[in-house]
């Protein structure tokens, strides 16, 4: 295995694992929900396909075949993450979940 | 033959018998005799037989495992019985032909008649112990039948369940009793039983068996303590009380006791436990009777008192005695059939049995009172009359009996008793009904004397009576002989049938019992007011009582057992599996195999942590039921990622995808129900069922532990080996699924197809209103199917099937299958319903789901049968590698097609499931929007 | 190979495929096509018995895979009897369900040939953990089927036995689980081989596994405390259904006798015998706690439904005992009791059909409609279950009686049995003479006469409690042949060595 | 060095679990949790990856690939029960 | 690692009982999914645990026990099969009885005994 | 009949066919005939469930369209990174966010992007298709994120779909 695909993988394995991290801190620690909400649409999601994509060099490098299910997998959190965000957000507003003391501009009411 | 036919005919009579019903009381009455009248044909020629001392036996081969044979007997003491039962059977045939109203359901009297004559015959005639037996029972039944015949009368009925009571329990103790004695004897058969008697009384099981045979005896022939029972069952129509208390039902304990007589006694016990049942009997009956007001209550009493005098006979144990006995046997058949009917007459003709209204009645029907009063003086023992020899007899007998010290006086002066009674209360019966003034307001006035046919049965038996009284030794010398016999077993011992045997004491207890019953009977007044004095107790309402007691005691236990709880049930459940591993648990105790404990990473102990939390997160917060469904999914997607983490990727797909479409389920589940759970059961409960679940968990973790370090090895090297050559796949899992073990599978699919079936019709007509808000009182969002999420769904819905056919074809070779594609297609198109709704999907797939089942079934199905065709048995897969031109090598498995019945099988249920709950929501009928858009 | 032992489970299984097809045909092709299914089945389940008789053990090896590697059915006369009485139970309750009880749900006839099929592979398989597959079969259709025929009666004791059944489930599976984990194997025979020589701790896994089943049988069976389910459940429950129930206690009692039998037989070392001195007590408790319920029960149903429970306490105390004697005896009574009962369900329906809002309430009624032809079901019914002469379940129990050994336990045997029987006397004529006999004055809105198809189905399932008295001489000598071919456990490992298709024998 | 690269990244992802249950229990509403519930998942897909890479086989992919599935399908579910009370109509 | 996967096997068994004894059909539901998990993992685990070795052959050196996989697989079906029947039989309890509890909130009276005393003609 | 033969969407069964070649590792003429199968035979099956379809997509510029968002993501996620480690409160903020777009695929695409791109979450859609409402985490002012949203992404969705 090639020494750059051997940084590269690491990278993205160390890169992802970090974004999937703060997406977490960022779910735990931010104040109400809407805010939690950026997290782990963005954060998290980026981090994850960061891992994936470096599970498709790291397999490609072996020589088994570019994982499309890797791809896919890609593919569909991007496809799905803000859809999720997004209904999440109506059913809390739906639910009329409290935000921060600072936030500025109103919810709709569903 | 004949002896079986004897017994058969009356059972082929009572079926034949209603069909002349049409014909009339008549046409019945005859053709019920024949029967009797062939059964009489048939026996005498075997008189020559028996006069030579000589038995009949008629033996058939029935079930020699139960020891149980078709064997009938005829001797003297079986021949005596079956006369009498066949004689005044056909007296009693001809007296109900008159008893009976024409309106009346005659078709059903003679039948359950003739069917008590046919089990009475079986009883008497049957050579095996068994076998009589199941008469026993039989007359138990149809005298239950006969006594409530006139269903309508609470008297009747209850009186009929008192007798069945307690004849049908006897009988269970008699059949207890007749079990040991066949096993003592290893033959039921009556010859080796009564060969065997020394066997029978040295063995240790001897009480036992004695004991339970004499219930039996001493229930049905109505012996202290188990008199109650026949009194009432005078409830039933004359002519059957007529017959139950003379020649038959209770004849048969007495027969019991002589049938059995060389078998078990001439023993201590039955010494004390026969005679002295007998004089209680004897004294209780006697002294009641001479009370009763009603005519048919004083003659079943003085039934009683006289079987209690025949069973003291048989208690004696004298050679004697024995012959007494069967000698009263005779007589106090003859009297009491006259006598009842008698009474009938009376109460047929007057329309009441009380005896306070009933008086004078010699000016109406002078002709039915002598026979009346003739039959009554033999009851009561007047000399020249057939009763007064038995009792001449019994006195005798009393007086021989070597008795220690003063209880030697017992027997005579107790015997003298119940003749002064018995005189009493045959004189109180001839003076208080056919004399004593005018009769008191009768039913029906003025009262006639009956049909003359009416009288002939009567006249016949009082006729007997006459006879049997002045030249007893013509008229049943010989028969009493054989009879007595036969009960003997051989040796017959001196006595002679003369009506005067000179001046002794047997004579002068007559004296004293006639005047003294006389005297008695005179000053009946004092008596009356004496026995005034104890108020009488009702048998039936105390017996009804009872059986409410035990009836009322039954459900409270029901009650409190069967409390319809089903925490209750479930505890039981759980606590006795606890409770049967608990033992084998304990002596494995905190146990780790020989292989010790392996290492743990990090991330798999923390993923452990985070189920073990969320599963007790789960239990504690359960009562908030979307959080708890919401843990509830982590706790599942930690067991998908267990099952991924220990090498098993076709479980964690499986896993997941099963998961989601359950929690999908709930949350369609818990839109109808409160969002949570009440606090109901108390604190205790709840500390208790901690602990069991805590024992539970223990237990499971102990053995879990036990199990996972212990070496282990399996047949499934074989799968391995045997999977690629054999099955055609690599990945083992699969093969095993459709090959394997393809019959789970198809089990397997079965019972998803029969759930979503069942599922569909259980919800068929279910109608529910769900909340107008949920918890918190917000009201549900109008908007049903937001734009972004249908327009997402769509795409993904082509993406996803292509994603389950890849799953599909891979699975044999690598994880998936049939099963996991199914899911993935149903998910998707669950994922179409969830966006755009019911109506707008179902518009889009025309799928009947039933259908699709089905179709799953029957792919699974036809692939199993293919092999049937080569010679090969169900489920034989087949596989090849074949070459196209384009396509080139590939590999065709006919698991494949089993695979595809799974796959569709799957989507059908999972979806049907669905829908069908889906279908409840009232919205369900709303159009999507985007159908406007 | 034998295609004829996969009739029992193919013959329905396709049957009720063809149900699931035809949910819009008319009730009349539907009804035709089950009834006929059945009535194959029957064909089929006799000519196993014919073929069982020969005393032979005859195996069928899915995808022709050599046991104990891939599942086997293994017919032995011990099948061919519970495939025959239940395939006759079967018929009987389906001409009477056609009598109007299938009407208002188009998945009658399937959900019923499904249970039949579940039942059938449970008689038959010979591999354990297919045998929890084939519970799985019957208990989904048994569910399905208890909540057959609308209303609300039935929903909340459907419920109490369904969350049971699952509890029972995961039972069976964890002592699966356990059992394999020693043994490595599934096979019944194989596991009788393995069983004897497992040592050590293996042992308390195994007997854990092993007891544990026991419970899992036990609460099919219905004996105590497991049993209280049973009586709403079943006296709620349509009556087909109910009369076909008759039989599911029986395959608990067919589990038992199978596998404690051939796996945990004299033979299993260690194991031998495993939980039987647990079982004759409880027998005995679940008997007299039958009777006790008998007595106190309000409706004929609830009446019948204890019944149920009487046989399966008078089932398993000789079996507990465990001498073939008792074996085959047992297995006369299992017969009769099963009929009976059955009969005496569909009778009580009847019954509850003519008396208007009594219903078939132990209370007085007016006058019902043909009661003549009901009352003489009845006490047909009742002398059989009560165990009085002259029919079957007399012969039954007096079998039962003579097989136990003198002793203390024939002392109980005896005194609870008979007791039991004195008291089930008291109830039934208690019952009957109420229901029958004590009427009040009234009328009642002219009910629907019986037809003829129920009168039929119930008529003859009662009778067959006359039959068997005329067949009784045949019927002991199989069920004796039965009992000593089931204490030769060593023949039943045979099968393990049965050659395949293809291969040279 | 992947191998070190591997383990870090591994011992993130975890900890970022952890953190997604901590707001699953902790809540305070509904969405909270939902969103945790559905940020599990992602995280799970990662998990699995990385448990392929360090097994070095390709056989589990397909279970994260469902794991996506799923997630989203639950998630989408569980938001609609709390905006609209009924998942399918 | 065994002790760890024991403790979670208990841990699931004991939630699913405790909530198997709840009065209301949701948590008896819930009670026992995770019942069936924990039985699920028990019977899997009878075939020992394995790491990286998946029984598909030529992708590991050694191979994890098949059977109790393919067991667990058909355990979950079936398991599904019945939750997905007791959450729509407790559906069909709370239409019938306007109430989820389990008993249905009725309380059985068998017929009082007075109602079976003898009552004569009218 | 004949629009049976036909392929209905002919870029999804491009799509498959493709993603297929990938799934089935290495194109074989078995891989071939299957994709093909399953391009035709999904779109047949499926066909209904697409929406009514975009009076002209310019799908040439797609591609650029997908890095700019990409680039947009990586540079997203790492402001939010900086904004949830920083010890700092956020100053959330709801904006509505007047649309031009009116195609319902277009107007997704468009939240979809909000939603993964510099602080900001498509939250709703008015139910006119008029209005989107967007949570931002760190605003300074409400028009700036506006214009950014207008230049950058609905421009260019407008170009595509007109
Ligand atoms: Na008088
Ligand atoms: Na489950």
């Amino acid at each position: 295995m090639s020494t750059f695909a051997e940084y590269a993988i690491s990278a993205l394995l160390l890169v992802g694992g970090a974004f999937t991290l703060i997406g977490a801190i960022g779910l735990a620690r931010l104040p109400d929900f809407y805010t939690r909400l950026h997290g782990p649409t963005k954060a998290t999601t980026v981090g994850v396909g960061a891992i994936v994509v470096s599970s498709v060099i790291y397999f490609s490098t072996l020589g088994r075949g570019i994982g499309v299910e890797e791809i896919l997998i890609t593919a569909f959190l991007f496809m799905t993450a803000p859809v999720s965000a997004n209904f999440l957000a109506k059913a809390a507003m739906h639910l009329e979940v409290k935000t921060t003391e600072n936030t500025r501009g109103q919810t709709w009411d569903q | 033959m004949s002896l079986p036919l004897v017994v058969l005919l009356p059972f082929l009579g009572a079926v034949a018998a209603p069909l002349f019903a049409q014909g009339g009381r008549t046409a019945i009455a005859v053709a019920s005799s024949v029967p009797a009248l062939i059964a009489l044909a048939a026996l005498f020629p075997h008189w020559e037989t028996l006069a030579d001392g000589g038995v009949v036996l008629h033996s058939y081969e029935w079930l020699p495992a139960m020891g149980l044979s078709f064997s009938f007997r005829l001797d003297g003491l079986s021949l005596l019985f079956a006369l009498l039962i066949l004689i005044i059977g056909l007296l009693i045939i001809l007296y109900a032909r008159y008893y009976l109203k024409a309106y009346e359901n005659v078709g059903k009297f003679y039948a359950l008649l003739l069917c008590f004559k046919g089990s009475m015959l079986g009883i008497v005639l049957s050579s095996n112990l068994l076998l009589m037996m199941i008469f026993w029972e039989l007359t138990s039944l149809t005298s239950f039948l006969l006594i409530s015949f006139w269903t309508h009368k609470q008297d009747a009925r209850r009186g009929a369940r008192m007798a069945l009571a307690v004849t049908g329990g006897g009988g269970l103790a008699l059949l207890a009793g007749i079990l040991i004695i066949g096993n003592i004897v290893g033959s039921f058969e009556l010859d080796d039983v009564l060969a065997a008697g020394d066997q029978i009384k040295a063995h240790a099981m001897y009480p036992v068996a004695l004991t339970l045979v004499l219930l039996g005896a001493f229930t049905k022939s109505a012996q202290f303590p188990f008199h109650f029972w026949l009194p009432h069952a005078m409830q039933a129509p004359t002519p059957v009380s007529a017959y139950l208390h003379s020649a038959t039902m209770v004849k048969a304990g007495i027969f019991l006791m002589a049938r059995l007589y060389p078998a078990l006694a001439g023993t201590e016990q039955w010494f004390y436990m026969v005679s002295f049942t007998g004089m209680a009997t004897l004294l209780i009956g006697a002294y009641v009777a001479m009370f009763k007001h009603d005519l048919k209550g004083l003659l079943a009493h003085s039934t009683v008192s006289h079987l209690g005098l025949i069973t003291l006979l048989f208690g004696m144990g004298t050679q004697l005695a024995a012959v007494a006995a069967v000698f009263h046997v005779i007589n106090h058949a003859i009297f009491k059939a006259s006598l009842f009917m008698a009474a009938g007459i009376i109460d047929h003709e007057t329309g009441t049995r009380d005896m306070r209204r009933i008086n004078g009645l010699w000016r109406y029907m002078p002709h039915t009172a002598t026979l009346a009063m003739v039959a009554a003086s033999s009851m009561a023992g007047v000399p020249l009359l057939n009763g007064f020899l038995s009792k001449e007899m019994f006195f005798a007998e009393s007086l021989e009996l070597n008795l220690p010290g003063l209880i030697a006086w017992l027997p005579p002066i107790v015997a003298t008793l119940a003749g002064i009674f018995a005189v009493a209360y045959s004189a109180r019966f001839i003076h208080d009904v056919f004399f004593n003034g005018k009769p008191v307001d009768l039913p029906i006035y003025p009262p006639h004397e009956p049909p003359r046919y009416m009288k002939i049965p009567v006249e016949i038996l009082v006729f007997a009576c006459i006879m049997v009284g002045l030249f007893p030794a013509v008229a049943v010398g010989p028969l009493l002989f054989l009879a007595a016999s036969a009960t003997l077993g051989g040796e017959v011992p001196e006595y002679t049938l003369a009506i005067f045997h000179g001046f002794n004491l047997p004579l002068f207890m007559s004296f004293v019992a006639f005047f003294g019953g006389l005297l008695m009977y005179s000053q009946r007044q004092r008596f009356f007011d004496f026995h005034a004095r104890f108020r009488e107790i009702d048998e039936k309402a105390v017996f009804e009582n009872i059986v409410l007691r035990i009836v009322d005691l039954a459900n409270s236990v029901t009650a409190r057992l069967e409390n319809g709880s089903l925490q209750r049930y479930a505890l039981l459940l759980l606590v006795s599996v606890i409770a049967v591993a608990a033992m084998p648990l304990l002596d494995l105790g905190i146990f780790v195999g020989e292989n010790g404990l392996s290492p743990v990473d990090a991330p798999t102990a923390i993923a452990a942590a985070v189920l073990i939390l969320c599963a007790f997160a789960t239990a504690g917060l359960h009562r908030q039921r979307f959080y708890a469904l919401v843990l509830l999914s982590v706790v599942g997607l930690v067991v998908a990622l267990a099952f991924a983490r220990f090498s098993a990727p076709d479980l964690a797909m499986t896993q997941l995808s099963v998961e989601v479409v359950t929690i999908v389920l709930l949350m369609l589940a818990i839109y109808y129900m409160h969002p949570w759970t009440p606090v109901e059961t108390p604190l205790k409960r709840r500390v208790r069922d901690i602990a069991i679940a805590g024992v539970a968990g223990i237990g499971m973790t102990l053995v879990t532990l036990a199990m996972l370090t212990q070496p282990f090895s399996s047949i499934s090297e074989f799968f391995l080996a045997n999977s690629k050559p054999g099955g055609g796949g690599t990945n083992v899992v699969n093969v095993i699924l459709v090959d394997f073990r393809g019959f789970d599978t198809l089990g397997e699919i079965t019972v998803l197809a029969i759930a979503a079936l069942g599922i569909y019709a259980m919800l068929k007509d279910t109608a529910l209103t769900p909340p107008p808000s949920d918890g918190a009182g917000h009201a549900w969002a109008r908007d049903a199917h937001p734009l972004m999420l249908s327009l997402i769904a769509r795409p993904m819905l082509p993406l996803a099937l292509m994603v389950s056919a890849f799953i599909f074809l891979r699975g044999h070779n690598l994880p998936g299958g049939g099963f996991i594609a199914g899911l993935i297609t149903s998910i998707a198109l669950i994922l179409q319903y969830i966006a755009s709704g019911m109506e707008w999907t179902e518009d889009r797939i025309r799928l009947r789901y039933h259908n699709v089942i089905g179709l799953g079934l029957l792919f699974a199905t036809v692939a199993g049968l293919g092999s049937f065709a080569f010679g090969y048995p169900f489920l034989t897969s087949t596989f090849d590698y074949i070459t196209w031109p384009v396509v080139g090598k590939f590999e065709v498995a006919s698991a494949l097609i089993f695979d595809l019945g799974v796959y569709l099988a799957v989507i059908g249920a999972t979806l049907l499931s669905l829908v069908t709950v889906g279908r409840l929501s009232p919205h369900s009928a709303i159009r999507p929007k985007q159908e406007g858009a | 190979m034998n295609h004829w032992l996969t009739a029992p489970v193919l013959i329905p299984l396709l049957g009720g495929i063809l149900q699931a097809f035809m949910g819009y045909a008319p009730i009349s092709l539907r009804r035709t096509l089950a009834l006929a299914t059945t009535f194959l089945m029957l064909v089929s389940a006799i000519v196993l018995l014919i073929m069982a008789n020969d005393g032979s053990y005859r195996i069928y090896a899915f995808g022709n895979w050599q046991p104990p590697f891939g599942i086997v059915l293994v017919l032995d006369r011990l099948a061919a009897l519970m495939l025959v009485m239940t395939a006759v139970l079967a018929l009987f309750c389906h001409v009477f369900s056609i009598g109007g009880a299938d009407e208002g749900n188009r998945q009658f006839h399937g959900l019923f040939l499904f249970q039949l099929m579940g039942l059938n592979i449970a008689f038959l398989t010979g591999d354990l953990f297919n045998l929890f597959v084939a519970f799985e079969v019957l208990l989904i259709a048994s569910y399905g089927l208890l909540m057959h025929g609308g209303g609300t009666v039935r929903t909340v004791p459907g419920l109490h036995y369904v969350v049971l059944n699952l509890i029972g489930s995961a039972v069976f599976l964890i002592s699966v689980g356990m059992i394999y984990s020693v043994t490595g194997t599934l096979n019944m025979a194989d596991l009788a081989v393995k069983v004897p020589q497992i040592s050590g701790e293996g042992l308390s896994i195994v007997k854990a596994g092993g007891m544990m089943l026991l419970v899992v049988f036990g609460l099919k069976a219905a004996i105590l405390p497991l049993c209280f389910w049973l009586p709403r459940a079943y006296s709620k429950a349509t009556a087909p259904v109910a009369a076909l129930f008759a039989v599911m206690t029986k395959v608990g009692i067919y589990a038992i006798l199978r596998v404690y039998l051939l796996i945990f037989g004299d033979d299993a070392g260690k194991l031998a015998n495993l939980g039987m001195d647990w079982l004759f007590p409880i027998a005995l408790a679940t008997l007299a706690m039958g009777v006790i319920g008998a007595l106190g029960s309000g409706t004929l149903k609830t009446l019948v439904a204890w019944q149920v429970i009487i046989s399966v306490g008078t089932l398993l105390a000789p079996i507990a005992l465990g001498s073939e004697a008792g074996l085959s005896a047992a297995l006369f009574y299992l017969l009769s009791t099963t009929w009976t009962v059955g009969g005496l369900f569909l009778v009580s329906e009847l019954v509850a059909n003519q008396r208007g809002s009594a219903k078939d309430r132990i209370i007085t009624a007016p006058k019902m409609q043909s009661r003549t032809f009901l009352s003489v079901l009845f006490l047909v019914g009742a002398v059989a279950a009560a165990g009085l002469p002259p029919l079957s379940g007399f012969f039954g129990k007096v079998l039962i009686l003579q097989s136990a050994e003198a002793g203390t336990e024939m002392a109980w045997l005896w005194s609870v049995l008979l007791t039991g029987s004195f008291l089930t006397v008291i109830a039934y004529s208690r019952a009957g003479s109420i229901v029958f006999w004590r009427t009040v004055d009234g009328h009642l809105n002219k009910p629907d006469p019986l037809n003829g198809r129920v009168s039929v189905a119930a008529g003859a399932l009662t009778a067959l409690a006359i039959a068997m008295v005329v067949l009784a001489g045949p019927i002991m000598a199989y069920t004796d042949a039965t009992a000593a071919q089931l204490h030769n456990a060593d023949a039943y490992i045979e099968i393990l060595q049965t050659p395949m298709v293809g291969e040279d024998s | 060095m992947i191998l070190v690269a591997l383990y870090i990244t591994i011992a993130m992802v975890t900890l970022a679990a952890l953190l997604n249950v901590y707001r699953v229990i902790k809540g305070p509403d509904a969405p909270d949790r939902v969103l945790a519930l559905d940020t599990l998942y992602v995280n799970a897909i990662a998990l699995i990856v990385l448990l392929g890479i360090t097994l070095q086989t390709r056989m589990y992919l397909e279970s994260a690939l469902l794991i996506a599935v799923m997630g989203f399908v639950g998630t989408v579910a569980m938001a609609k029960y709390l905006k609209r009370g009924s998942v399918i109509e | 690692m065994e002790l760890v996967f024991a403790l979670v096997i208990g841990a699931l068994t004991s939630s699913g009982v405790y909530l198997i004894l709840r009065a209301r059909t949701f948590p008896v539901v819930v009670g026992l999914t995770l019942l069936s998990y924990g039985v699920n993992l028990f019977l899997f685990s009878s075939g020992r645990l394995a790491t990286g070795q998946q029984p598909i052959i030529g992708t590991a050196a050694s191979y994890a026990d098949p059977l109790p996989q393919a067991l667990v697989l058909t355990a979950i079906v079936i398991g599904f099969a019945m939750t997905a029947f007791v959450v729509v039989l407790s559906l069909r309890n709370l239409a019938d009885n306007e109430d989820d509890h389990v008993d249905g909130k009725q309380p059985y009276k068998s017929p009082a005994p007075e109602e079976e005393e003898e009552v004569t003609g009218k | 009949m004949l629009d049976r033969l036909s392929f209905p969407q002919p870029w999804l069964s491009l799509t498959l066919f493709v993603t297929w070649q990938f799934l089935s590792d290495g194109i074989s003429g078995g891989s071939v005939v299957l994709g093909l199968l399953l391009a035709w035979g999904i779109p047949q099956m499926t066909r209904g469930f697409w929406p009514d379809r975009p009076a002209v997509i310019r799908g040439w510029r797609a591609p650029a369209y997908a890095l700019r968002v990409l680039w947009d993501i990586i540079v997203a996620s790492v402001e939010v990174a900086k904004l949830i480690l920083s010890p700092r409160k956020p100053r959330p903020m709801f904006i509505c966010y007047p649309l031009e777009l009116d195609h319902p695929l277009a107007i997704s695409i468009l939240v979809s992007t909000i939603s993964l791109t510099p602080g900001t979450v498509g939250a709703d859609v008015s139910d006119d298709n008029k209005l989107i409402l967007i949570h931002s985490l760190d605003a300074e002012n409400e028009q700036e994120i506006i214009d950014t949203i207008r230049a950058r992404y609905e421009k260019p969705l407008l170009e595509m779909f007109r």
